[in-house]
């Protein structure tokens, strides 16, 4: 096999899981871009979604199509009691206050999940089918490259709403600015509320792809650490960044894994985060905030 | 209640974080079509007045403990701040507070929400563009970058938008030079006249705000001391002491004849 | 106000237990302290020296995150750069521990000093995120620099010597890490009253008048993180010395974290919260086994309960303070001081 | 200890300072100087670049071109911090407090650039270092609490202040500087009449008893024209005046362009009643903007 | 929902009361102490290893004890994080008089080890099969109920060489301290045995997207496929695609991933997974092995691999303890262990298929097992292979 095909059957497989991180990253940016709350949690909701398919796939026996809208239903409901019971509260604390509620639910959510459900990784039910896809000579795993599409169409779906919705501008203006969205007539907590429940849902929805890929466990949560990475260099409040941001992490983690060693592929993307701080620290789409004396 | 009062206050008392009494029995009252001005030094509570009545209190952890407010005959206690918008009362805080990130448009975008459910024609932007044709230079621009005149001049044409009934508008001539104050007084003034709109406006430049206003209430330490039509305060004694004292007249004090250091010893708090 | 406050210099008005109660109360304290260690069993005396261990850290990360207003979540990490150079220079110079202590809290603060470089450039979430980013790097180092940290086994401790004697029993490490501790959060407490600690102060509340005042941002936040990478360095060291086995994995991610809810549970930006923080927040994991002892003739599963359920409180620990306490448990203890504020004793 | 005349008052001289954002111009070759002890008021309208001008001398802003000068030493290049250690102390528009601290450790926070306490002494709380507090605190009493009058407050945090008293502390905490030269931006925004008299004797206070020179951007065109001893009117980026108070305020191009009729009283007669038709002052309003923006 | 009520909480503190009195009652019991995981990534061992000493412990005291003297298991869970389980060893040492210890990872067992020493008192085994750990001058008073994992691999490799020799090999580990354990001597005994090794992979402790591994591998093609450091995933979704990619490769595991349950889990991805089990499967036919009728009556239903190392670590604790006893000796480390590695061709009734001798640390004997999807069950693959020097 040449060493060419290798590479791009290599870098096929990063863009795939790349667009998964994009996924999980675009639940970050749903979050931040109307509440302005980096949501850690959004590793654990994700966790989440994946057990609540099994729940209703494995458990109830429900075929696929009926599971996964219920596990993203089921993450859209926990968002909109997190944004109720624990953000709300919340209201003007300072961002690092909220941050730190986040991580606090994470934790409460993996508690949760291993009291209901135990420690022991699982493998979800097979839904997408295990034929090979081949792009020309190049071998693409099916349910990355399903992965791939789903994430492509949704977060298209994301970019034409905020662009072209009202509600788009009503989203950005309660992240600006609270009390003058709410002068303005704009139903702040309904778009806080809905924030959480798009966002929750969403993540849950990855974490029905990332289970079937690669199983459930309690500890899968991580993945939204790289998922943060993501957002950062992509720019936390823009859904094109998120797809890029993705794509970009997903393309150097394989390569990193792929030719220096799998060692190498956090070390690669945390020291890429750095990079991108330093250098642009609202990300590559990111809006810089504007800062008067 | 007189059918041509359109907003009424009455003795109410706000309590910020469950502790700090701001206002104490305050009672005012606007007449339709009217533009009442709310003057008072510092940190008497006018401020608090107007988000009392906006409902904006919670968000800064305050609330009304006593009294009531009605708005159109209404009590309004319990409606959400969007809810009030929609029902026509719009209120521009304090320090502009327009959508930085937002282009201009944007900005005026955001606010037609508050027609929501009210059965309205939308505001053409024209009309805003017609009062503040700078904003219209400037529409596709980020309002952040907009100069502070032209800030407020955004945050008044967003309640254009909105077609209220009665506009709050707490203090726009905060930090604008004294052409560009006697510019944006002109325009409320005028909105007043062209569209029949209230105003309760909160002043710290009591000599513009008497400029335009019908009726005018000075409050001190969360009370009403003085109210009066604005032709009477005007002629104030006290009025013209301690708020309209600066701003020339014969007899006025220089600053440099105040006796200096050590004057007196005072224990104020 | 309080009753009793009067003073008659400036001295006394600047110094740190201002009322004749705190002192009886502190004398008290530190009493019971060194009795501790004759009273209380083994299991005990090894839950005390953890938390004098992590007071220490919790201290330290207060200083930059609950003073200085940086968010760091890379304090467990900065343990790590101690115990492993404690670690090296234990099994590889054989040099006295104390100095050892006091080498791993200085590389530590200079490991503290790069990771804070980010922190001139962004300020708060994003500075948190990079700290974790660099508590992964970290990792990585400590994994693959095979030759000094010896990679995914670790380094294995000799015991601390202390004039010959061999520091193994808790009770021994006990006298050691508890003075040791007392003196850091003396010196944090100190540092607060000089012109050092009003700058760290100044740029938490407003980083750009701090500026003006002539407090160099450069400077005082790079600071700020060198001390609290010194007093994480020095905890870790202790750590080192007192599990005596030092791996990549034994200070990990949620480590971090859990400094960071102490002081948050403590309360933010002040020494006493750094302290109670670290205290509950070791102590409380503990207790629910207790809770759990209990439980068990009840319920016959209880045991498999215990690791979720600390999961979960831990979470609620951190989410319940800050909404309803954000001022932690030094509010608390405050709140309780001005109702008794002179009990029992008399002016 | 330093006597108020140690202190001693600074030229600062600004000369052809020009800065622009992306490709907005905010002040184009600004020149001006504040003579030793004097006060000097820098007034104009909103965007005319006052507070870009007051960013450039206290080291936030870099500008492109042109250059500040202390007492003949050019400091455009640096820092804050550094130039706070020469002298330069100044106060906020918004006031820039820190808001936990009390009051006695905001003023104490003034001093730093003079003290010398390092890091490790400090820990230590030893010697040196506990002296050096023990003298600042003396001194701040003795000189500026007094001096300010906020002797009952010292110990109560800031928040808790009115609106009048935080502005006199943030005043105290420049003074703590020991200030060569005082920058104060809107001094008496936001006060009443009560309030601004006692600001304004302060100031007079400062300049008189400390001799320290002074710079102010300020809006109040009555205590500017009483308390100044030089005017400049920046306008557009540009020094559209500059003199004596009552110079500055007779020139037509002040009037146009910053005071306006400067008559509430001729204001309100145009606004009630003869005025006219509805719509003539909104469409006066609109001529005079259009002509602003082209 | 549960409601409190005043006599709800009474009764609760009572038989709090009577719990926390009951262990003092027999105090010339031999206590095991045990930091064990019941919760954790760790969970489903410390389960099945808690279930199988409780079981052996019955079977002891049963049977009277050990000179009379009862046995028990007095554990806490760990949650599989070191700090946790030095708090449980010295809560559990402060209330009992231990002699014999359970540990459940290679952390602690490092962590502990010098406490052990200084204390003198008690042997030590654990979940651990760490190579570090397989050294009498280092651990002196700790062992191992198996192989230590190059030793594992060793086996694994002994059988290759015989299968297909000159065979290319692939290592795939993951990037833990338990995952790079045998990577060093695996590759030195392959050489040994003329093995080639043309590819190691690490792979990141939270992979769960394996494509560029499959690559690699496909790129190796390599005949055996070994597998270390982990549980279960991701080998399923490994062997998944390099069987939609038709690779030819043998996956092999070792101890921590053979648990048939686990696999049963997987499905058809499954079948023909290889891997080295130092112990009988619960569902093994064999004549010579009361033991196992044993269990297989005790407990009808299927007991994880966990469970027949924690039966076997009992099984050791006790004959340790009673050969010491037997001797008149004092029941301290030193004795303990001196009486463990007394241990020679001793029987363990079947729970390995061969008799066994302890000279060390470590009771490097196992056998490969290949699991058959369509019963649902490992089925010996070779004989008992021994790589005791």
């Amino acid at each position: 096999m040449s060493d060419l095909l290798f590479f791009f059957e290599v870098t096929l497989a990063g863009l795939g899981s790349g667009a998964l991180l994009s996924l999980t990253a675009l639940a970050f940016v749903l979050i931040y871009k109307a509440t302005r709350v980096i949501n850690l949690a959004v590793g654990e909701l994700l966790m989440l979604g994946g057990y609540l398919f099994f729940a209703f796939a494995a458990g109830l026996g429900l075929p696929a199509w009926a599971a996964i809208p219920l596990a993203i239903a089921g993450g859209g409901l926990v968002g909109a009691v997190v944004e109720r019971g624990l953000i709300r509260p919340m209201l003007g604390e300072s961002p690092i206050a909220v941050f730190m509620v986040t991580i606090g639910l994470g934790s409460i959510l993996v508690g949760l999940v291993e009291l209901v459900w135990g420690t022991d990784p699982r493998a979800l039910p097979a839904f997408m089918g295990n034929a090979p896809i081949f792009i020309g000579e190049a071998y693409v795993s099916r349910k990355i490259a399903i992965a791939f599409a789903v994430a492509a169409v949704v977060i298209a779906v994301f970019l034409v709403l905020f662009r072209y919705w009202r509600g788009g501008v009503a989203l950005r203006a309660t992240a600006t600015d609270q009390a003058a969205a709410y002068s303005c007539g704009i139903n702040v907590p309904g778009v806080f509320s809905l924030a959480w429940v798009i966002g929750c849902g969403t993540a849950a929805g990855a974490g029905v792809l990332l289970g079937s890929i690669g199983g459930i466990s309690p500890s899968m949560g991580v993945f939204g650490l790289s998922a943060l990475v993501v957002v950062i260099v992509g720019g936390l409040d823009s859904v094109a960044g998120a797809l890029v941001g993705g794509l970009v992490i997903g393309l150097i983690e394989a390569w990193a894994g792929t030719y220096l060693g799998g060692e190498y592929k956090l070390v690669t993307t945390f020291g890429l985060l750095l990079v991108a701080l330093m250098i642009r620290p609202y990300g590559l789409f990111g809006t810089t905030e504007i800062e008067r004396l | 209640m007189a059918a041509d009062i359109l907003l009424e206050i009455n003795n109410i008392e706000v309590v910020y974080n469950k502790t700090v009494q701001v206002l104490r029995g305050l009672s005012l009252s606007v007449g339709r079509g009217k533009i009442v001005t709310l003057l008072g030094s510092n940190g008497a509570g006018k401020s608090t007045t107007l988000k009392a009545v906006s409902n904006l209190l919670a968000l800064e952890n305050g609330a009304v403990t006593a009294g009531a407010i009605r708005f159109d005959g209404d009590d309004i206690s319990r409606l959400t701040p969007h809810a009030l918008v929609r029902r026509g009362l719009f209120h521009v805080m304090e320090g502009r507070r327009i959508f930085e990130d937002l282009t201009v448009e944007e900005n005026l975008t955001a606010a037609t929400f508050a027609l929501s459910g009210r059965g309205l024609k939308p505001t053409p932007f024209d009309l805003v563009y017609q009062y503040f044709p700078r904003l219209f230079e400037r529409r596709n621009g980020r309002a952040g970058y907009l100069s502070g005149g032209e800030q407020q001049m955004l945050a008044i044409g967003r309640a254009l938008i909105a077609q209220p009934s009665l506009i709050l508008l707490d203090e726009p001539s905060l930090g604008l030079s004294p052409v560009l104050v006697e510019e944006i007084f002109t325009i409320i003034a005028s909105i007043n006249r062209d569209l029949g709109v209230s105003m309760l406006l909160v002043e710290q430049n009591a000599a513009v705000a008497f400029a335009v206003a019908h009726y005018g209430y000075i409050m001190e330490t969360g009370k009403i001391v003085l109210d009066g039509p604005t032709e009477r305060l005007v002629k104030d004694d006290d009025v013209r002491e301690f708020y309209l004292g600066a701003s020339g007249g014969e007899g006025t004090k220089s600053y440099r004849d105040i006796k200096h250091y050590k004057r007196r010893k005072r224990w104020l708090s | 106000m309080q009753i009793g406050t009067a003073k008659h210099s400036y001295q006394a008005d600047e110094a740190l237990l201002t009322t004749r109660p705190q002192r009886v109360w502190m004398a008290l304290f530190a009493a019971s302290l060194c009795i501790a260690p004759f009273v209380l069993d083994n299991y005990w005396l090894y839950l005390a020296c953890l938390v004098a261990i992590n007071v220490a850290s919790a201290t330290g990360l207060n200083i930059l995150t609950g003073y200085t207003g940086l968010v760091s979540l890379g304090q467990a990490a900065f343990m790590a750069v101690g115990a492993y150079t404690v670690g090296w220079m234990q099994l590889n110079l054989g040099t006295p521990f104390l100095l050892n202590l006091v080498a791993g809290g200085i590389i530590a603060a200079a490991v503290g000093i790069v990771v804070g470089i980010p922190s001139l450039r962004v300020k708060g979430l994003y500075l948190a995120i990079a700290t974790i980013a660099a508590s992964f790097i970290l990792h990585f180092i400590f994994v693959n620099w095979q030759s000094v940290t010896n990679g995914n086994s670790g380094l294995t401790l000799t015991p601390a010597s202390f004039f010959g004697t061999p520091l193994t029993e808790y009770q021994q490490l006990y006298f050691v890490f508890v003075p040791i501790t007392a003196l850091m959060v003396l010196g944090a407490a100190n540092l607060f009253r000089t012109r050092v600690g009003r700058a760290f102060i100044a740029i938490r509340d407003r980083d750009i008048s701090a500026e003006v005042l002539g407090i160099s941002l450069l400077r005082y936040k790079l600071m700020s993180f060198a001390i609290s990478s010194f007093y994480a360095g020095v905890a870790g060291g202790m750590w080192a010395y007192f599990f005596r086995v030092v791996t990549p994995e034994s200070f990990p991610f949620v480590y971090s974290i859990f400094f960071l809810a102490a002081i948050i549970v403590g309360g933010m930006g002040t020494i006493l919260g750094g302290i109670l923080g670290a205290v509950f927040m070791t102590l409380v994991p503990e207790l629910l086994r207790f809770g759990i002892d209990w439980l068990t003739p009840v319920l016959p599963n209880a045991a498999a309960m215990l690791s979720p359920v600390r999961t979960i409180v831990f979470g609620l620990l951190i989410v319940g303070f800050l909404i309803f306490e954000p001022k932690g448990l030094a509010e608390i203890v405050q709140r309780s001081r001005r109702y008794f504020h002179l009990w029992p004793f008399k002016k | 200890m330093t006597a108020p005349g140690e202190t001693g008052a600074a030229h600062l001289e600004v000369e052809g300072l020009s800065l622009s954002f992306g490709g907005l111009k905010a002040l184009r070759g600004v020149s001006f100087s504040v003579e030793p002890g004097s006060i000097t008021a820098l007034i104009g309208p909103n965007g005319a670049g006052k507070t870009s001008m007051f960013n450039c001398i206290s080291g936030f802003y870099k500008p492109q071109q042109g250059s500040v000068r202390f007492d003949g030493r050019d400091v455009t290049r640096m820092h804050p911090p550094e130039r706070a250690a020469l002298g330069f102390a100044r106060t906020f528009q918004n006031i820039a407090l820190f808001r936990g601290m009390t009051v006695l450790d905001n003023i104490k926070l003034g001093r730093h650039a003079h003290m010398k306490t390092g890091l490790l002494q400090a820990l230590a709380y030893w010697g040196p270092a506990q002296r050096e507090e023990m003298e600042l605190r003396a001194e701040i009493e003795r000189r500026i609490i007094d001096f300010l009058e906020i002797d009952h407050i010292r110990n109560m945090p800031v928040a808790s202040l009115s609106y009048g008293l935080q502005k006199r502390v943030e005043l105290a905490r420049a003074l703590a500087m020991r200030p060569r030269i005082l920058l104060l931006d809107e001094p008496v925004a936001g006060m009443n009449r009560e309030e601004t008299e006692d600001m304004a004797r302060f100031i007079l206070d400062v300049k008189e008893e400390w001799g320290t020179t002074i710079l102010m951007v300020e809006h109040d065109m009555g205590m500017v024209m009483d308390i100044s001893d030089h005017v400049v009117v920046l306008n557009f980026g540009e020094v559209i005046a500059r003199g004596l108070p009552h110079e500055v305020q007779a020139d037509p191009h002040v009037t146009e362009a910053y005071l306006g009729s400067g008559d509430p009283a001729a204001l309100m007669a145009r606004l009630k009643g003869e005025a006219g038709p509805a719509d003539g002052g909104s469409a006066a309003a609109n001529r005079k903007t259009r002509e602003d923006v082209a | 929902m549960l409601s409190f009520t005043r006599r709800t909480l009474l009764a609760l503190s009572a038989s709090a009361a009577i719990a926390t009195a009951l262990p003092a009652v027999a105090a010339d019991d031999i206590v095991i102490g045990g930091s064990i995981p019941l919760t954790g990534v760790f969970a489903f061992a410390g389960i099945g290893i808690e279930a199988g000493m409780q079981d052996y412990i019955k079977i002891v005291n049963e049977a009277g004890g050990i000179q009379g003297r009862k046995l028990r298991l007095a554990y806490e869970d760990t949650g599989y994080k070191v700090d946790a389980s030095v708090a449980v060893f010295n809560k559990l040492t402060s209330q009992d008089e231990i002699h014999l210890y359970y540990g459940d990872s290679t952390g602690f067992a490092k962590t502990i080890n010098g406490e052990i020493d200084r204390r003198g008192s008690m042997i030590m085994a654990g979940a651990s099969f760490a190579t570090e750990l397989n050294d009498p001058k280092a651990f002196p008073h700790q062992f191992m109920a198996g192989p230590d994992y190059s030793e594992m691999t060793g086996i694994l490799l002994e059988y290759i060489a015989k299968e297909k020799p000159g065979a290319r090999i692939v290592l795939v580990n993951s990037d833990t301290e338990f995952g790079r354990d045998p990577i060093a001597a695996t590759k030195a005994r392959a050489g040994e045995l003329g093995l080639e090794v043309v590819e190691e992979i690490i792979t990141p402790p939270t992979a769960v997207d394996v494509s560029t591994e499959v690559l690699k591998l496909r790129r190796a093609r390599p005949d055996y496929t070994i597998f270390h450091g982990y549980v279960l995933a991701p080998l399923p979704e490994f062997m998944t695609q390099a069987k939609q990619l038709g690779l030819e490769t043998k996956f092999m595991g070792t101890f921590w991933s053979m648990d048939s349950s686990i696999w049963a889990k997987v499905g058809e991805a499954a079948d023909g997974f290889m891997g080295v089990m130092p112990y009988r499967y619960y569902y093994d036919e064999a004549d010579n092995a009361p033991m196992m009728d044993r269990i297989r009556e005790m407990r009808p239903e299927y007991q994880s691999t966990p469970y027949m190392q924690g039966f076997l670590t009992a099984m050791l604790f006790t004959e340790a303890a009673k050969r010491t006893l037997e001797a008149g000796k004092e029941l301290n480390g030193a004795n303990l262990k001196a009486a463990l590695n007394s241990i020679e061709n001793f029987d363990t009734g079947g729970i390995i298929g061969v008799p066994i001798s302890i000279p060390g640390n470590s009771i490097p004997v196992g056998r490969i097992y290949r699991y058959d999807a369509s019963a649902q069950q490992m089925q010996p693959a070779s004989d008992w292979i021994s790589v005791q020097e």
